[in-house]
Order: C-alpha cells, then structure tokens, then sequence
C-alpha cells in the first residue's frame, strides 16, 4: 500500500504540507500565514474525523489497533524497528483532542502573537506533528522519537513568545522532560534487545518479562511519563512552563502535552509490565493522592491566574493517574476521559486568561474584580468553564471524575487494585480534591469576575483601550469547547462506546495475569 | 652477553627521564629533546628485543621512527622560530593566551 | 382502565419536558433577552416555570391514574462504564410529583412576584442586564429542581443536586458587587462562595455514599438499591449505615443542619425573592426529599435513623436560639428555616415521612408567604427611603447614611403603612407558630406526636424549638408592624403593587389551607395515602390532643411573652434589645450565632487558607521550586560549571598537583628555580597521569 | 618485492599522495591571487580517491606482506575520510581567503593529512599504524599553526605539536614493549602469538592505547584539544576535530579487535573508564564556556566518550560486531553534525578573532533564519535529539553498549546527554531568544556545507537504513 495513502499517515504528515506552505510566505504577511496554519490544521482534523468516522475504515467495536499504516524502517543487525501506527479505543479521542485543539489554539494567536509570526506557526504546525506521532506510534522507537520532537517546538514557543522568565521556563521544561526520557530510553532499549522487536503490540503479546526486572522497566517509564503528567512531587517544571508560554503553548501544553504522559501509562506501562502495574498501582495512588490535594490546596494560594491553573492541572492530572491505576474499566474509561476533559476545560480556562491577559497585561487576580458587569458574555463563558473545571454534574469534568472516583473506590475494595495499601482511603481522600477544586476555582471567579469593580478597569481606560468583552474570533475560539464541556457532561456515550472495546480488553489482559487486579 | 632485561630497564629509565623532562622543563627545545629522549628510549628497546628474538621487523622499525622523527624535528623547529620571531620567547608558560 | 393507562403515559412522555421548558425559558432569555422588554422576559420565566407546573399536574394525574405505579420514562443514556449504567431516567411516583408540584407551583408564583421585585432592582440600581439574568438564573433553578426530584437514581438526583447548589450560588451573589447594604464589597460574592462550599461539602458526603453504595449495592437506580440493600443490610449492617450516614453529610449541607448550616443565613444577602424560592420553599428541602426518597434504607438501620433525628431535633432548637437574636428581618426567617428543617429532617429520621413530607410543603407555602411579605416590607422601607433622598433634607446626599431597610430596628409601625402586607405576613406568623388552624399546626403536630411516641428527647428538643419559634415570630411582628416608626423612611413605607401581593394572597390562602392535605382524621389522611403508594409503610396517626394541646399552649405562651417584652411596650430607636439586660451573655451568643461562623473561621477556613499559603509559598515555592530545584540541582549543574569555568578540575588542579610533585621531585630538576605553572606542561603532566593510572591500575589490579 | 596487487590494496592511498606530491608542485605555478584553483584542484583529488575508493567497495585484500589491508572497514572510512576532506576543503575555501591564509601548502597539507587517515584505517601492522598516525599528526601541526599573523594560531600548534610528539612517544614505546613480548608487529601475528611476557603485552597495549585516546581527545588526554581547536583557524579545527577523531578511532578499532582482543579483560575496564570520564569530564566541562570554539571543543571531546562507548564491549564476540557498527554510525553522525557547526562558527567569524563568543550568535534566528536552523538542528544532533541523526546514532551507541551488558555506562551516557542539552541548548537560547545585530559571511561552498549537513541530518535519521547497512557491513572480519 503506498505510504501516502493510509488514513493515519495522511493525518500526520498533512501539517507537514502547511510547513512547506508556511515556508514559502513571506514573514511580514502576517495573516496570510495565519489563514495557512489554521486551513491547514482544520484540514487535518478533518481528515482525522474523515479517517475515524466517515472512510469506514475504523471499527469502534473493534478493540484492536486500527487504521495501521506499519512498514519496515529499520531491519537490520537484529534491529526490527518499524514505522508502525495504529490507532484504538485508548488514543482516538487523543488524536481527536489534538487535530481539534490545533485550530483552536492556532486562532486564538491571531492578536496576540504579532511578532515572528511565521516562526510561532511553523513550530506550531510540527508540535502537531509531533503529538500526533506520540498517540498513534505503536512502535517504541518511533514513539520516542515522536516524544522527544515535541519538546523542541514547545522548547521554541515557550523561550521565544513566552513572559519575561522565558528563557528559564523553557530551558527548565525541556531539561526536566528530558531527564525522565532518557531513562525510558534505557527501558526501551532493554526492551528492543530483549524482545528482538520495538513494536508494542509483539512485544505485549510476548510477555514474559521477569517481575524483577518489569519491575525497573516500568519505574524508567514512569520517570518519563510520571514528569510529563506531571505527578506529584516531579511538577515543578509546569508552573513555569505555563506561566511563561503564550496562550496557544498553555493551552497545547495543557490540552494535548500533558495528557502524553498519562497516555504513555496507559499505553505502555500497564499492558507492558502488568505485574508491576499491579504493584505499583497503591504506590501510583498514593502519590495521585497526594497530587490531587496538593495541586489543590497550592492552586488556592496562588496570586497568578495562570500559575493558579498550571497547579490546578496538577490536581485533575492527579485524579486521572488515580483512575487509571484503579484498574477496572470505570477507572480507565473515566481516565481516558477525565485526560480529554482537562483538555477542554483547562485549555479554555487558559484561552480565556489569555483573551483577558491581552487586553490587560496581568495575570494578577487581585488587579481584577467585578468583570462581570463589564463582559458578561467572557463571564460567562468562564463560569461555565470554570465549573467544568470543577466538576459540576451535567458538564464534562464530573463525568470524568465521578468515574475515576467510581473506579478508585471499587479498586480500593476487597480484591481490587489498591487494596493491598490504602484501600477506598485514596478515593476517599480524592473526593476532597472535589471540594478542594470548588475552593480554588470558585476563588479565581470570585476575585475576578464577581466583587467591586478591580482597579484594572480603570488602569487599563486610562490607557485608552477600555476593557471590551469578548470579539466573535474569540467567541468563535472558545464556543466549540463550550459545545464539547456540554456535550461530554449530557452526553457521554459516545465517547465512552469509543474506548469501551479497548477498554475493557485491557482490563481482562491485566485481570489474565495478575487476577488482582479486577474487584 | 647483557641479558635483554637490562635494555629493558635502561630504556624505560631513559623513557622516564625523558617525559619527566617534558614535564619539568619550559623551553620547548628541551622539551622537544626529552622527546626525542623518549622515542630513542623505545628504539633501545626495539633494538635489544629484536636482536634478543632474532627479528629484523624491530630494527626496520628502529629506522622508522629515526626517520618520521627527523620529519617532526623539522616542522618542530619551524614552529619555534616562527614563536620566537613573533614573541622574542620561547618560554612555554609564557603560552597560555588560549584558555577558556 | 384502558383508556387512564393510555392517557397516563401519554403524559409520561411530558416528563423531560419538567426540565425542557425551564431550559427552554431560560435559552430564550439568554439569546434574545436583549432584545425583549423587561415585562416580557419576566412572563417568559414566569410561563415557564408554569408550563413545568402543568407538566407536574399531568405527571401526577398519571400516577394517580396508574394507581401509584411508578412511571419511568428515559431520555437517553447517561454513563455506561462496565457495570455501572445511569441514564436519563426521569421518575414519576407519588414523592417526586409531589416535589415536583411544590417546587413549579410555589416557583411559578415566586417568579410572578419577582416580575414586580425585581423591576424595584432595575429602579433603584439601574442595571437592565441583571434582570435578565436573574430570570435566567431562576429558570435554571428550575429545571435543576426538577431534574432532582425527577431524577429515577441517586447519580441523576445528585445532578440536580449539584445544580441547585451552583444556582444558589449564581443567585445569592446576583448583587455581586456589593454588600446586603448596596455598597461596594467582597460580602455577597463571598456569601455565595460560602454556601456553594458549604453545599459541597455535603456533596462529598454524598459522594462517598454513592460510591459505596454502588459497589456494595450494584446500582445507583433507586429500586435496584432499595432491592438489594435489604440483604445487604442482613450480612454487612454497616454498609448500610455507612451509606446513610455519608448521606446524613450531603443533607446536612444541602438542608442547612448541624453542622453545615452556617451558609444559610448568609444565603439572605441574595434578593427576597431567591431566599424565598431557594432558600426557604424548595433547594433546601432537598435534603428532607433524600431521606424520605431513600427511606428503604434508612428504615433498615434504625441507629443512623436515630442519628438523623437527633442531627435534626438539635438544628430545630438551635437554630430557633440564634433566631431569637437577630435583628435582619430576613435573617430571622433564615433562622427559623434552618429550624424548621430541623423539623423536617428529625421527623423523617424518625421514619415519619409523611409527616416530614407533609411539613415540608405546608412550610413552603408558608415560609415562601413570609419571606416574600419580608421582601415586600424591604421594598416598602426602600421606597420610603427613596422618598426621603428626593424630598428629605440629605442635601446632595453627600453624606448619605447607610440606610439597612431590612434591619427591623429600623421599622415598627408599618401595620399602618402597609396593611396588606401585614395582613399576609399575619397569617404567615400563625402558621410558623403552629397555631390552630393555620397549616403549619397540622404538620408541625404530625411531627410532635410521632416524637412524642417514639423518641422522647427529640420530643422536648422540638417542643422547645417549638415555644422559640413562635416566640421570635412574636418578636418579629411586634418589632415590625407595632409600635410607632424607628426610622423616617418607616413612617414614610408605601405598600407593594398587587403585582407582588398577589402571589402573596395565593400563598397565604395556602398557608391557611393547606393543612388540609393531611388532616389527622380517618378518611382525610390525603397525603398519606398519596405517598404511601411510594414509601410503602405510612403510619397514619389520629389527632392526639394531648400534644396538639400542649404544643398550642406552648405557642400561644411564646407570643403572650413575646407580648410582654416586645409588644406591650414598643422599641424606641436606639433602644437595645429589652432581652439583652436579662439573658446578658446568653443572649450576646443568641445575637452573635453562638460565634460559631467565627469558630469555623479559626478552626477551618484560617488553617485552609494557611495550609495552602504554606504549602504554596513554602514547600512547594521557596523549597521545592526554589530550593530543591533552582539551588540545588540547578545550583549544583552551575558549581560543576563554574569549576569548569575557573577550570579548576581542567586546570588548576593539575597544576595544584604539579606544584606539590614538583615540590617533591625537585631533586630531578637541574635547576632549584621553583617550578612554575606552565599549561603546556600541566597538560603533558595530565597525560602522563593518565599513564600512570592506567599503568598501575593493570599491574596493581587483582 | 612488492606485486601489482600490493598497490591495489593501496591504490586511492597512492593516487591521493601522488596527487598531493603533485598539487605541491602545481601549486608554485598557480599565482597567488588565484590559488583557488589549487583548492579545486586538492578537492578533485579528494574526489578522484574517493572513486577508487568506491570502487574498492565489497573487496578485500592484504598486500605488502600483511603490512596493509584493504577491507570494507577501511573502505567505509576511507570514505568518510575523504568525504570529510571535501567538506573540510569547502569551508576552508572561503575563509581562508578571508583570513589572509590562502596559500596553496593548505590544501597539499591538507592531502597529506587525509592521506594518513587513510592509512590508518588500513593499517594492518603496527609500523603502519605509527607511520599513518604521524603522516596524518605533522601536516596538522604546520595546519594548526597556519595562521602565522595570529599568536594564538602558533600557540596552538606549537602545543599540539609538543603534546602529540609527547605521546607519539608512549606509542612507540608501547610498540616496542609489545613486540618485545610477541616478536612481531604485525597484527594478525599478535592475536596468533603466545607473549612471553603478558605484563609487557598488556602495559604496550594501555601505551598505544594511551596515544590514540590522545588522538580522539578522550579524558584525561584531552587537554590540548580546546586550546588548539580554540587557537587553530576554524576550518582546520573543523578538520580536525572530525578527520583526526575518526582517524583515531579507526586505528584503535583495527588495532585492538585485531590484535588485542585477548586483553579484552583488562583493556575493557580501562576503555569503559575512559568513555565514562570522557563523557562526563567533557560535557561537564562544556557547559560554562563562552566561546563557541571552546565549547565545540569539549562537546567533541564529550562525543569522543560516547564513540569510545562503542569499544567497551570490544572482546565480546557475540556484540563487538554490533557495537563496532554503531561505532561507526556515530562516527558519521557526528562528523556530519560536527561539520555542519563548523560551518556555521566559520560563517560567523571576523577577522582578528571577532565572532566566536556564544553571544555573537544572538538574533541569528530572526536575522538569518535558515542558518540558525541549521545550527538548531546540529546542536539537537549532537544531544541526541530527534529528528536528527544524532539520536539514531545514540540510540544505536546505547542499545550496543546495553546489549554488552554494561548498564551503567549507558546510563552514564544518557544522564551527560542530558547534562550536555543544557549547553547546546544555549546557543539555541541565544541564536533565538536573545536579541542581537549578528552579521554572516555567505559563500557558496560553506553554505552548501552546512546546507547539505543539516539536511543529510535530519533526512538520514529518517532514513538510516542504507547507513546502517553499510556500518554493519564494515566490521572487521
């Protein structure tokens, strides 16, 4: 079959087109590029809704990989490295949360990214590239190279567009995300000997690994991914990284970039190294635990808006470790999701704090105030983004949630995966995170939204741009996660007949081998 | 007839002395000197296993390094005038405009 | 039979249209509320709230038609996760319709009266937008309602659940930029925040409950739950009151009890209208409507039952306390539904469901009734006041005082001024009171007697709650209505359009009536039998008058007394409370709330708030992110470099060992000078190390 | 009496001297405002050797009596050689003309000197290998030194050329001890002799061991390396700091798996010492460098230990064939990228030394954006980051070196990686966050140089196959 014609392939390789397209604009045709980028990225996610929804070529009962575009890259001295992609239950909404933030991230640039504007998009359009690569390789050398490629243009966006502490953010971020890599590198390198194959699904069907040495493995892995997620305590970086990167980087840095790290868990991880998984799963707990009401109870004392998200992040991630590693379906499903979820919410949230930001040049809460009055619609919009955030019943983040705790719960009771140590406590306690989150969102809207009137309002007039609520781009920007944060919390369905097949083929191979892990 | 082992010994005294030299004097014509103290160490060395397994390979050897040393003499001393011309020294602690 | 069945679900399939219409209501106001007239954006509200009354009238024929089955319709899926499976599944049964009728009837007549309340809003403060989103905020109210008590599993109620607590939110900070007073301020958006914690606070409780209950129960559906628990409660009892008790938490936050209230008087600083609706009539009984819905299990574990009751007995006489002491007209009612849900919930601890139910709507129609006629008296203060800023002598209004129009020193007299008013508020008095025959003598009384029969403490508990609460009602009307004016803008109060006393009259004719729901005679038990066909085991009590009479007594003392202290001889302005001399601390705890807002404050908030400080700033700031990793890690990468950087490792320590080998082989030197650092030869030294580390390394190594 | 074939074993080494002797003479005829042609011509030397030498491919043969062989191994970097004599010859066209230093011996020096890396990789007989490593060493030291109007520039040859005599000198002795203990110094006759004396066979071995890590710069011989990569004109260092490492490392493939693999015991721990201090000693050193010269300096020091990670598993027969291959590979990797940053630093340089610290490079990528990608894309290469050829190469070094059982270095290997992504990433930093007025010389050839790396850089880690094909098929037989 040739190359260029396989559905996946055709998704990934389609920003490649609008690079070259990019390239070829001159830089101070600043809109010309902009309308490139984001045809480009429309175009390619719609291609992924064309491949996994109307080519016909995608199953959704179907647990297997799919849509696998697999040819020989690199086959000699025992290497059998292959190019290999498919797609499943676990990384569709992923591939679909990327091709469908791209745009939306792309267009939120259109004012506030004025400088360099060709760089921004073109490292843009290959940090799409990139995440695709990492959720749909299925082969371990290729994943890596996907992985570590994302770092470099969020390297750029961050040290070149981002706040004055640019420079440090950025260093920090790629420096951090690097050091967890290079021991899954070892991992991965440990496997491709051992296994005489880098190709996840062979080497999950061959098994066998010694619970010692899994063990290691899986502890490399989540170096990686543990940092990436970020879990508790390895999170420094992310404050940082967030508080300094433009709008779009927060928001594909929150939305997609993250969810890289509990994707790899779930893809990697748990079906690679079951036994360990199973161990490790109270251990994972404790530190998602921890994560929740930490990532919480610091978010609260923030003075930074954007900082108060980055540690809100923190939090959420925290409850998707905690449901994956519960390891029962509600768990997982309710991970998978919840990853999708803070996707929307967190990357609206940050959307919006950069529409206010750009008019205002602050991101201190205490500045603002009484908003409300002045942009309902923004107020609005936010409220309603906040509360998914939080995890209001009827929007999307109590869907995820509600299942992760669900799961959590069920894994902490006799015979499920966390009850070798804590039991229903990490549920338990988790489900404080849910007050925790009403406390420190409820803050954010509160000291800026609600109250009397901040003294940026008049700050900001006495400079000559009164604040003005929000424009139709902006508008249009933020409606289609309005549609989905609505969507997912009514209507969850079809979301979760997605994943289901996978799903749940992961939870019987665990319960097949470590029959632990299934209450 | 000297047992080979006493070459030996003599040529790694030699050799010693001449990289102690290098390390210890700071004209670049001792230095250079010590080095050619320590090639001709080897040659002794060479030259007493040679006759000692009755193999002419050591000694043809012997008369390669002369040779490629003569070479290095030239371009070496080449250098050191070039240094002295443009320095009035050649001092080698007096070298140390390259650092980082 | 035929024909009914037909009929019944053919109106079953108008359920989701409960929460269509509000939704629907509230979009079109959302959308083209900008472009509508105020009047017409308040009728659309208001038309469709009434439509999801219409709807609740069908659904109730139909239940009665079907003979009390229980009919179920489902929209669509919800969550199907492995076992777990929720949908959209609304519930018609005898409880829900009958929530469901109060809810959209008292809702519908509070959005009336907020038409003509609200347009005040827009008059005085001049903001067109916020009528609009008032009205938006109240529809969603509605639906939330409705998709509570029509919700057919726990994971649906707690939909609503969550939903009502967001729009208490919403709407308790409507003036969120300002104080109860209208000046600039944090205080009602921070009342808000209060309570939408506090709620989920309570909501975590419910939570714990649900996820318990699914693993250990297998459903979040009511019957599949109330099927299994009976065998669960056989083999692992303490599943079973676990479930209950973590529940206990989420009523106690939604109902206002022991020791989650605390949000409910701060709730006031929303318009009269909202406390009437949310924070008196409906939201809040949704704890009470959780107990009775889950009564299968509750009546399995009678020590959470017992529990329950006491939680409630003690909220009852405690809040009745702190009533006693308050001056704001409407944190006065506030106390007493926080009180009065007291009542409720002890009684449905108790297993009288019927008589909880029963109290809970007599206690809407009446507390609805008293909180609007507060609202009216505001408006009426207000409107005085107003008058004297246009024809007083505050010239300019420079220095305008801080009028509180809801601060019941500063009224008295109105009886004059608005007598209308007083007449509803009269009757709503009477019925709060419990006395004969007015509405709330009937429930209270069901309530008492199952007490009285059963738990004895919780008896004298409400029996005492009882005397408190007819005791500050006296208190209140004497301070408001009798006497002469304590404030200029008193003397000069206007009485309401009849726009706002119209739906006052309905309320008050229901105040009056409503007893006869339940009458404890053979024969008039209506809303027992109604509800029986759901709660399955309702015990229908007669008239016990031994208890009727001593609550009557205990009533009507309350008011002669407050008579004496208030009535007999009014407040002058300025005068302190005549209890403060004779209670002196008792009565300074009464006033403060027994301090326990500040209590919570130095217990929870203050450490909250200096945890997260401490951990933000210090442990995850100066330590984690500064220290550990800025100092240490990167400070560290930076010292190997600097080390480079002064090349100390590529250098100078070459060098240093240079000197000292020097030192000691100067013997080898044919001169003495001392030996110089040289680069040239440090860097030949270094190799010439290497050698000999390699070197003795093969010889030397084992 | 030497035979025909003796000379086809040597045939491009021949052509490559004889057209050197050649180009010598030429050149006094070739006027000194045109010199350019002797450029040209040195190139088509390169280029006409580097025919012959493809011809060579898939061949083998010994000649001189087992003195020198010709084998897929020395085919394979025969090639390399010459083609990084090309790229040298190309950045240097330029810029020496620019730096006042275009004189025709540059580029018959620079001949004689790939002649010697040729020779190297073919040597079969420890008299070669030290006749190669000075024919190769002596046109360095006059290269180095070449820019006669620059103290630095004799500085730095004239500490080259001490310090390389200096441990010329172990070598030597290091033949002799070995001789002494096997009676030969051809290769092959090493391996098939019982030593007399296995302490002098060993104590040879660690010499000549210790000359060429002298040669490859591996830590602690390295100390020479950033003074004469610093003072020496650029497009030598460029030369250098690829030909010579590759040289290097060629004679201490062909020397030790031919010769010594009985010492594997001892020589493993040894070089398994020399990679980890390389690797760590360098990329340490690296970070605080302000100098780009100084800098490229230590990372190819840095890189030394990685390639010298190839050789710990030397003995090993089952990996050795592996683990040489992914020697080689890197040594492409990084000759490449090597090249590439060369280039650029050329690009850069002023006269009088201007333009060579880190932050000169700043606004490079608003100001020349291609070029600052270029660099972006080799100083991802050199860490070992995709979508270059330096991760293939360190992915391929790292599985070898695991396969060999040595864990640890590996991890000692990744974790220096991610020490060194902290200083290249600062000129990434300073090329593209800091603003600045940089000023580039464009000439054709060096454009086309770093041009043509940094796209066989990222192409080829897309494509590695037909490299990791042609790696594999050179080992050693």
């Amino acid at each position: 079959m040739n190359f260029f014609t396989e559905p996946l392939n055709l998704m990934l390789f389609f920003p490649l087109v609008g690079v070259l397209a990019l390239l070829l604009i001159p830089s101070a045709q600043k809109n010309a590029l902009r309308w490139t980028a984001l045809v480009a990225s429309l175009i390619t996610f719609a291609i992924s809704l064309w491949a996994f929804f109307f080519s016909g070529q995608y199953e959704a009962a179907n647990p297997d990989l799919q849509l696998v575009a697999k040819f020989d890259w690199i086959t000699v001295a025992g290497w059998n490295i292959q190019y290999h992609l498919g797609v499943d239950g676990l990384s569709i909404l992923l591939v679909l949360l990327t091709t469908f933030l791209t745009p939306i991230s792309i267009l939120s640039t259109w004012t506030a990214v004025e400088e360099r504007v060709k760089d921004f998009m073109i490292f843009f359009t290959l940090l799409e590239v990139g995440m695709l690569g990492v959720f749909m390789a299925q082969d371990l050398f290729l994943f890596y190279i996907f992985w570590e490629f994302t770092l470099v243009p969020m390297y750029f966006l961050i040290g070149i567009w981002g706040g004055p502490r640019r420079i440090y953010a950025a260093i920090k971020f790629f420096l951090y995300t690097m050091a967890g890599s290079i021991l899954m590198l070892l991992a991965i390198l440990w496997l491709g000997i051992e296994g005489k194959t880098f190709s996840v699904p062979l080497l999950i069907e061959q098994g066998g690994i010694p619970a010692d040495i899994q063990w290691w493995l899986f502890l490399a892995f989540t170096a990686a991914f543990a940092i990436k997620v970020p879990m508790w305590p390895l999170h420094s970086w992310l404050p940082d990284a967030h508080v300094e990167a433009p709008t779009a980087g927060s928001v594909i840095l929150a939305g997609v970039l993250l969810k890289m790290g509990t994707y790899g868990f779930l893809r990697f991880n748990i079906p690679l190294f079951p036994e360990a998984t199973v161990k490790a799963a109270p251990w994972i707990a404790l530190f998602a635990t921890i994560g929740i009401i930490y990532g919480a109870a610091v978010s609260y004392a923030q003075s930074d808006v954007k900082k108060l998200v980055a540690y809100s992040s923190v939090s959420h991630l925290g409850f998707v470790m905690l449901g994956m590693f519960a390891l029962n379906a509600q768990g997982i499903s309710g991970a998978i999701l919840q990853m999708i979820n803070h996707g929307l919410s967190t990357g609206a949230l940050f959307l919006l704090v950069g529409m206010i930001y750009e008019q205002t040049h602050t991101r201190e809460i205490k500045v603002y105030g009484g908003l409300w009055k002045i942009t309902p619609v923004f107020g609005s919009i936010m409220l309603i983004v906040a509360l998914s955030s939080m995890g209001l019943p009827g929007l999307n983040g109590f869907v995820g949630e509600f299942t992760i705790l669900l799961g959590a719960w069920g894994a902490g009771m006799e015979g499920g995966a966390f009850a070798p140590m804590g039991g229903v406590w990490w549920a338990g306690l988790s489900a404080l995170g849910v007050i925790m989150a009403a406390i420190y969102i409820l803050y954010m809207f509160q000291k800026m939204f609600l109250g009397p009137q901040g003294e940026i309002v008049d700050e900001v007039k006495k400079h000559g741009h009164p604040l003005r609520d929000l424009n139709w781009r902006e508008i249009v920007t933020v409606l289609p996660l309005l549609i989905f944060i609505f969507w997912i919390g009514l209507y969850p369905a079809p979301f979760f007949d997605l994943m289901a097949p996978s799903v749940n083929k992961l939870v019987e191979a665990l319960a097949a081998v470590a029959p632990m892990a299934m209450p | 007839m000297v047992p080979v082992n006493y070459y030996i010994i003599l040529s790694a005294i030699l050799f010693t002395i001449g990289a102690l030299g290098v390390l210890v004097r700071r004209n670049p014509l001792i230095m250079f000197m010590s080095i050619e103290l320590m090639l001709n160490s080897a040659n002794l060395a060479m030259v007493a296993f040679s006759s000692a397994i009755k193999s002419l390979s050591g000694q043809i050897f012997v008369f390669f390094v002369i040779a490629v040393a003569a070479a290095e003499v030239a371009v070496g001393l080449a250098l050191i005038v070039q240094i002295f011309k443009s320095r009035h020294t050649i001092n080698v602690d007096e070298m140390n405009s390259l650092k980082g | 039979m035929q024909l009914s069945e037909t009929i019944s679900t053919g109106f079953l399939f108008l359920a989701p249209w409960l929460v269509f219409f509000p939704v629907i209501g509230l979009l079109i106001n959302l959308i083209f509320g900008g472009r509508m007239s105020e009047k017409a954006i308040g009728w659309v509200a208001s038309a469709a709230s009434g439509a999801a009354f219409v709807v609740s009238v069908l659904l109730a024929y139909s239940v009665s038609a079907a003979h009390g089955e229980v009919l179920r319709w489902t929209l669509a899926p919800w969550m199907h996760v492995g076992d777990l499976a929720i949908d959209w599944t609304f519930r018609a049964d005898s409880l829900s319709t009958t929530m469901m009728l109060v809810v959209s009837g008292v809702g519908t007549l509070i959005h009336i009266y907020a038409i003509g309340y609200m347009h005040e809003d827009v008059r005085f403060k001049s903001d067109l937008g916020r009528y609009r989103r008032f009205f938006v905020f109240l529809n969603l109210f509605i639906a939330m309602m409705m998709i509570l008590v029509s919700g057919d599993s726990y994971m649906m109620l707690f939909v609503g659940w969550e939903g009502v607590g967001l729009c208490s939110f919403l709407l308790i900070g409507f003036w969120y930029d300002m104080d109860t007073l209208g000046r600039p301020s944090w205080a009602n958006s921070n009342a808000a925040k209060k309570a939408f914690i506090t709620n989920r606070i309570g909501d975590f409780g419910f939570l714990l409950a649900g996820f318990l209950m699914f693993w250990k129960l297998g459903s979040f559906q009511f019957d599949s739950v109330f099927e299994a628990a009976a065998e669960v409660a056989h083999n692992e009892p303490w599943v079973i009151v676990a479930i209950t008790l973590f529940m206990l938490i989420g009523v106690a936050g939604k109902s206002a009890q022991i020791p989650l209230y605390v949000w409910l008087p701060d709730a006031m600083a929303g318009p009269t209208p909202v406390s009437a609706l949310i924070h008196a009539a409906t939201m809040v009984t949704a704890g009470v409507y959780l107990v009775t819905r889950s009564s299968e299990l509750y009546t399995l574990v009678p020590q959470a039952q017992y529990i329950v009751a006491m939680v409630g007995a003690a909220t009852a006489l405690f809040a009745a306390t702190i009533a006693v002491g308050q001056y704001d007209i409407k944190k006065v009612l506030a106390y007493s539904t926080i009180s009065q849900l007291g009542f409720m919930v002890a009684a449905v601890g108790m297993g009288a469901y019927v008589a909880g139910m029963f109290h809970l709507v007599t206690h809407a129609f009446f507390k609805a009734l008293l909180f609007l006629s507060a609202g009216s008296v505001i408006l009426g203060l207000e409107r005085g006041h107003h008058h004297l800023a246009h024809h007083g002598g505050h010239g300019g209004g420079h220095h305008e005082e801080v009028f509180d129009p809801g601060d019941m020193r500063n009224m008295g007299g109105l009886r004059k001024t608005m007598p209308v008013t007083f007449w509803l508020y009269m009757i709503g008095t009477l019925a709060l009171a419990g006395i004969f025959p007015f509405a709330g003598f009937w429930s209270k009384d069901e309530i008492l007697l199952d007490a009285s029969l059963h738990y004895p403490t919780v008896y004298i508990l409400l029996s005492i709650a009882a005397f408190f609460t007819a005791f500050y009602m006296g208190r209140q009307i004497w301070m408001v209505f009798f006497g002469e004016a304590r404030h200029d803008a008193a003397a000069h109060a206007e009485e309401s359009k009849p726009i706002i006393t119209a739906p006052l009259m309905v309320l008050a004719a229901l105040s009056i009536l409503g007893g006869a729901l339940n009458l404890p005679f053979e024969g008039f038990h209506n809303l027992g039998h109604w509800l029986e066909y759901t709660l399955h085991e309702v015990e229908a009590l007669p008239l016990n008058l031994q208890v009727a009479g001593i609550s009557t007594a205990l009533a009507l003392t309350a008011i002669v007394v407050s008579w004496l202290i208030y009535g007999r001889k009014p407040l002058t302005k300025g005068q302190p409370d005549p209890l403060k001399k004779p209670l002196g601390l008792i009565f300074t705890g009464m006033e403060n709330k027994w301090f326990v807002d500040e209590g919570y404050w130095a217990v929870f908030v203050n450490r909250y708030v200096d945890i997260s400080r401490f951990l933000a700033d210090y442990v995850d700031w100066r330590f984690w992110h500064d220290f550990v990793h800025d100092k240490v890690i990167a400070g560290t990468y930076n010292w190997l470099s600097t080390i480079a950087l002064n090349d100390y490792a590529d250098q100078k320590v070459i060098n240093w060992f240079f000197d000292g080998w020097g030192r000691a082989t100067q013997w080898l030197s044919a001169t003495t000078r001392k030996v110089q650092n040289g680069f040239v030869r440090s860097y030949a030294l270094s190799i010439m190390l290497g050698v000999v580390v390699i070197l003795g390394y093969l010889l030397l190594k084992p | 009496m030497p035979q025909p074939t003796d000379f086809q074993t040597i045939l491009p080494l021949t052509i490559l001297i004889v057209w050197a002797c050649a180009l010598l003479l030429v050149d006094l005829l070739i006027p000194k405002e045109r010199k350019w042609i002797t450029a040209f011509l040195a190139a088509a030397g390169l280029a006409v050797t580097l025919s012959f030498t493809i011809a060579q491919l898939g061949r083998s043969s010994t000649g001189f009596s087992g003195m020198v062989v010709q084998d897929g191994f020395s085919t394979f970097l025969n090639a390399l050689q010459l083609v990084c004599g090309l790229f040298s010859i190309a950045i240097a066209y330029g810029y020496v003309k620019r730096m006042g230093l275009e004189r025709g011996e540059y580029y018959t020096l620079l001949l004689f000197s790939v002649t010697g890396m040729m020779l190297m990789a073919q040597a079969a007989d420890l008299i070669v290998v030290f006749l190669a490593l000075e024919l190769l060493s002596i046109p360095l030291y006059v290269l180095a030194a070449f820019n006669r109007m620059q103290s630095a520039s004799d500085e730095a040859g004239l500490k080259y050329f001490l310090l390389g005599a200096f441990s010329t000198g172990f070598v030597v002795y290091g033949i002799a001890l070995v001789f002494g203990a096997t009676g030969t110094t051809n290769l092959a006759s090493i391996l098939a002799s019982t030593p007399t004396s296995s302490v002098l066979l060993t104590i040879g071995a660690a010499l000549i061991l210790v000359g060429f890590a002298f040669k490859v710069a591996a830590v602690p011989f390295h100390m020479w390396t950033p003074d004469v990569y610093q003072g020496a004109p650029t497009s030598v260092t460029g030369f250098m700091a690829a030909g010579a490492k590759i040289a290097g490392f060629s004679a201490l493939l062909r020397v030790f798996s031919t010769a010594f693999p009985a010492l594997a015991v001892d020589m493993t721990d040894i070089l398994w010492g020399l990679s980890a201090l390389t690797m760590i000693g360098g990329n340490l050193l690296a970070i605080s460098q302000s100098d780009i010269k100084r800098m490229l300096a230590y990372s190819s020091i840095a890189h030394a230990g990685y390639i010298l990670m190839a050789f710990v598993p030397y003995g090993n027969a089952d990996v050795a064939p592996v683990a040489i291959a992914s020697g080689l590979f890197y040594l492409v990797a990084y000759a490449v990228s090597n090249f590439g940053a060369w280039g650029i630093v050329i690009a850069l340089e002023k006269s009088e030394g201007k333009g060579l610290a880190i932050s000169d490079y700043a606004g490079l990528g608003r100001k020349y954006p291609v070029l600052a990608a270029a660099m972006t894309v080799f100083m991802l290469s050199l860490i070992g980051f995709p979508p270059t050829l330096g991760l293939v190469g360190k992915f391929y070094l790292f599985r070898s070196v695991m396969a060999g059982g040595f864990l640890w270095l590996a991890i000692i290997g990744v974790v220096t990686s991610l020490i060194s992504a902290y200083y290249y990433l600062r000129v990434v930093v300073t090329m593209y966050m800091h603003e600045g007025e940089p000023s580039v010389t464009s000439e054709f050839w060096l454009d086309f140089t770093w041009g043509l790396s940094a796209l066989a850089t990222v192409v080829l880690s897309f494509m590695p196959q037909a490299l990791f094909v042609m790696a594999s098929s050179a080992l050693l037989k």
